[in-house]
């Protein structure tokens, strides 16, 4: 069992994009969230808002391109669509804070069965850096998390209860791992897709929470 | 000046569409009841062509939110004179033209909440920003207080203000390009962007139509992140300006 | 006593312009205080905020020039002045709120020699109307009320408590009169000025709260 | 393009001098033990000369608000290595080049505090705005609500943040006129603008300067209300960038 790979971080990020409705509004976080903007479904009209005050991020531009007023907020260079406006940090968190947000793809250390999730400070360290997740997470529709299934040495991330320290409470919407895609709904979570090569058996193994597991279970595209 | 397009794909194919051709189609979400927040001030940034077609849907029980309640029989105080209206939150009531609602409220048929005018946008504003709410000095001690918390900070007295959300804004902009990127003409902006913030659901009406790429991403007041719908009306003299008018 | 007629209007608008110091911005509300931007003194440079998000306002423009998007909070037409910029009403009230106004100047109903002052609705009326005040008097550095110094009927204006609605507490500056100039200070009222024909004496009569007279009270330059 | 001039009397003699051409001079105000508001994110925004300025007054206990506690050895980076800093409230403390603060953090010689970041902007532009705070839903139930009052409004629970205003504001501008009215290049703004407001006293320093007129009054990011001193410094490359620059 260990031998399986699971998904890359693209198949990953390929598989969080395919969520992403025409005409929506989202944020991405660092890692592999940024990387899910490669691989909009075609004929998708998807705008993307970086926390610096952009709503209307376009790809990276060619080298000689890069402007260094023209960054995300993963500080990537970027472009900006036709139709893009820029604003100042007080009404960018206007945009997130205040609901616009279609979905937001967020990294996490735990995610618990609650919608609870952990992704801003170790447990065992002095200090950690929130930027913006807990406004992102608290006022957007839907929160994707992208992560691992478990930590390196195995310990499930899906939890019954964090024990690493909270950034937003019962916000996520489904999790997203090389093994899996899991929804978080008022029952807990629910396995929805397994990667090739892995049973839902696998799943609940590497689980720390009930997991409902319905007869539909899907094979994720990878 | 257009901008570079990042090339980012599908955006014009299927874009969300917001235009709308018709005033009463675009007003077809607004219910009996809702909590409407009407842009202008003065003569200034009226959707006056939104309004109109709110009376002629006779809508019910609506809350208004606007700076004044009305002068003459425009405007707000159109939606009064035909019935709309339930209640009233605004920061002047009491104009020397506003005699609908005079009427109306000596009468009871409408009820009335006094914001002062600040704390009317920053209230709205908090509600578009998902804010509960703010901590205001505007107003401490007085009758607005009352049956409100207060909040201390230090040694100072606040009142704290709740968020006021809308379930629809009407507003009015000068240009708007296909996204629904809003600018404004002079100085009629007033409660407009804010109230764009601040609702469930903005219908916008506009001067004209401009191309994507034509506002510059730095000069767009309202991103059309909070424009949900359009109608491009044109730009007409307000109905109860009685000047000279020039296009 | 009664004959004397004091200042005109033009006389107090141009007495309250006096006080307005090179640099600063000024807030007008209705009535006298819309006049006093007739009577700047030479060479002083003073931006007005009008609080519909106009920082910059300059004079009323030809008939043939006016624009019903250019128009004062008094509904009055108005110019940009070169450097003008316009905001929005949250942000135009930052400006007025957040303590960036040098001065304003309004009306009253009444003011206490505390610095209370009432100016939004009668006693026996069911309404009044606020608009602005309450946020222009609480943020503004000073404010200077201009009014008459009695009602009608001879009741004075000048109280040691309100029996008027209050608009904000303790934010008076100075009152000026068709009779008199009064400053508002930690020991209450303070009569700086009189109207040509007029003696202190004629203030204090029409005070109805203590009016400390220095020696060295002036005339109004009328 | 420029707008017409309403005539105002003696305003071009007699307008409140706010250029500066020293950055020392422009920084005689701050004092040891402020709190200064310092813009940029990333790379972009950084008043790097102002920051270098005051490395050099040799300012010490000052309380810093910036998103992050710097990168390497610049921006607010430099400010903790040279001693300058007594605490930093900011919403990224520990990024991967940040070791200057975590060296010092963890030696005891720097306070911290942590807001999310659109908690940070927003209680900056309460204390701009008057306002005591804010009601905040951002971090309910984690250790950033540890200490802090909750405030309900109806059954959602809020905390009670408040307003963050700053002595100075160091900030960084694309164009200035001689009012002190701001626009900022591309994606710049970031907190710049609402650092404006929330100071006592703003210090800018700015690529270039146009003529009054020059800026259209409703493209005007930052009101030179805002606006206390400003320094023309040219466009320059930052100092921790790598790549390629072009003017």
């Amino acid at each position: 069992m260990s031998e399986r790979r699971g998904l890359s971080r693209e198949q990953i990020a390929k598989r969080v994009a395919a969520e992403l409705e025409d005409g929506w509004l989202v944020n991405l976080g660092l890692g592999i969230p940024t990387l899910a903007v490669n691989y909009i479904p075609e004929g998708r009209d998807i705008l993307f808002h970086s926390e610096n005050g952009i709503i209307g991020m376009g790809p990276r531009p060619a080298d000689e391109d890069v402007d260094t007023d023209l960054m995300s907020a993963g500080k990537g260079p970027i472009t900006l669509i036709e139709g893009a406006a820029l604003v100042h940090h007080a009404d960018s968190f206007v945009v997130a804070r205040g609901g616009r947000l279609d979905a937001a793809i967020l990294g996490a250390y735990q995610v618990a069965d609650s919608g609870d999730f952990a992704n801003w400070r170790l447990p065992d360290r002095h200090v950690g850096g929130i930027g913006g997740a807990m406004d992102i997470a608290v006022g957007a529709q839907r929160v994707f998390i992208t992560m691992s299934q478990t930590d390196k040495d195995g310990t499930p991330k899906l939890v019954e209860d964090l024990t690493y320290p909270l950034t937003t409470k019962a916000c996520v919407t489904k999790v997203f791992t090389e093994m899996a895609v899991i929804a978080v709904t008022d029952q807990g979570f629910v396995l929805e897709e397994v990667a090739p090569g892995f049973t839902p058996d696998d799943i609940v193994a590497r689980t720390a929470a009930s997991l409902i597991v319905p007869d539909d279970v899907g094979t994720i595209a990878a | 000046m257009r901008y570079r397009s990042g090339g980012h794909r599908g955006m014009q194919q299927d874009m969300k569409q917001k235009k709308f051709d018709s005033i009463d189609t675009a007003l077809d979400r607004l219910k009996d009841g809702d909590t409407v927040l009407v842009g202008g001030f003065g003569l200034s940034g009226i959707p006056e062509k939104l309004i109109n077609g709110v009376c002629e849907r006779g809508l019910r029980d609506l809350t208004v939110v606007n700076n004044s309640s009305g002068a003459g029989r425009f405007g707000v105080a159109r939606l009064l004179e035909k019935g709309c209206v339930a209640k009233v939150i605004v920061s002047f009531p009491w104009g020397r033209e506003s005699d609908v609602f005079k009427e109306l409220y000596k009468a009871g048929k409408v009820d009335l909440e006094i914001v002062p005018q600040g704390i009317l946008a920053e209230r709205m504003r908090a509600a578009g920003a998902g804010l509960g709410g703010i901590l205001s000095p505007s107003g401490v001690g007085t009758q607005i207080a009352e049956g409100k918390p207060i909040h201390m900070v230090g040694n100072q007295e606040y009142i704290v203000e709740t968020a006021l959300p809308g379930d629809v804004a009407l507003i009015k902009a000068h240009k708007v390009d296909p996204r629904g990127n809003l600018i404004y003409r002079l100085a009629s902006q007033n409660m407009n962007p804010v109230m764009a913030m601040a609702a469930k659901h903005t219908i916008v009406e506009v001067d004209a139509e401009v191309a994507l790429g034509d506002l510059a991403p730095a000069e767009i007041i309202t991103p059309g992140v909070f424009v949900d719908r359009y109608v491009v009306t044109g730009r007409y003299k307000p109905e109860a300006w009685e000047g000279a008018w020039h296009e």
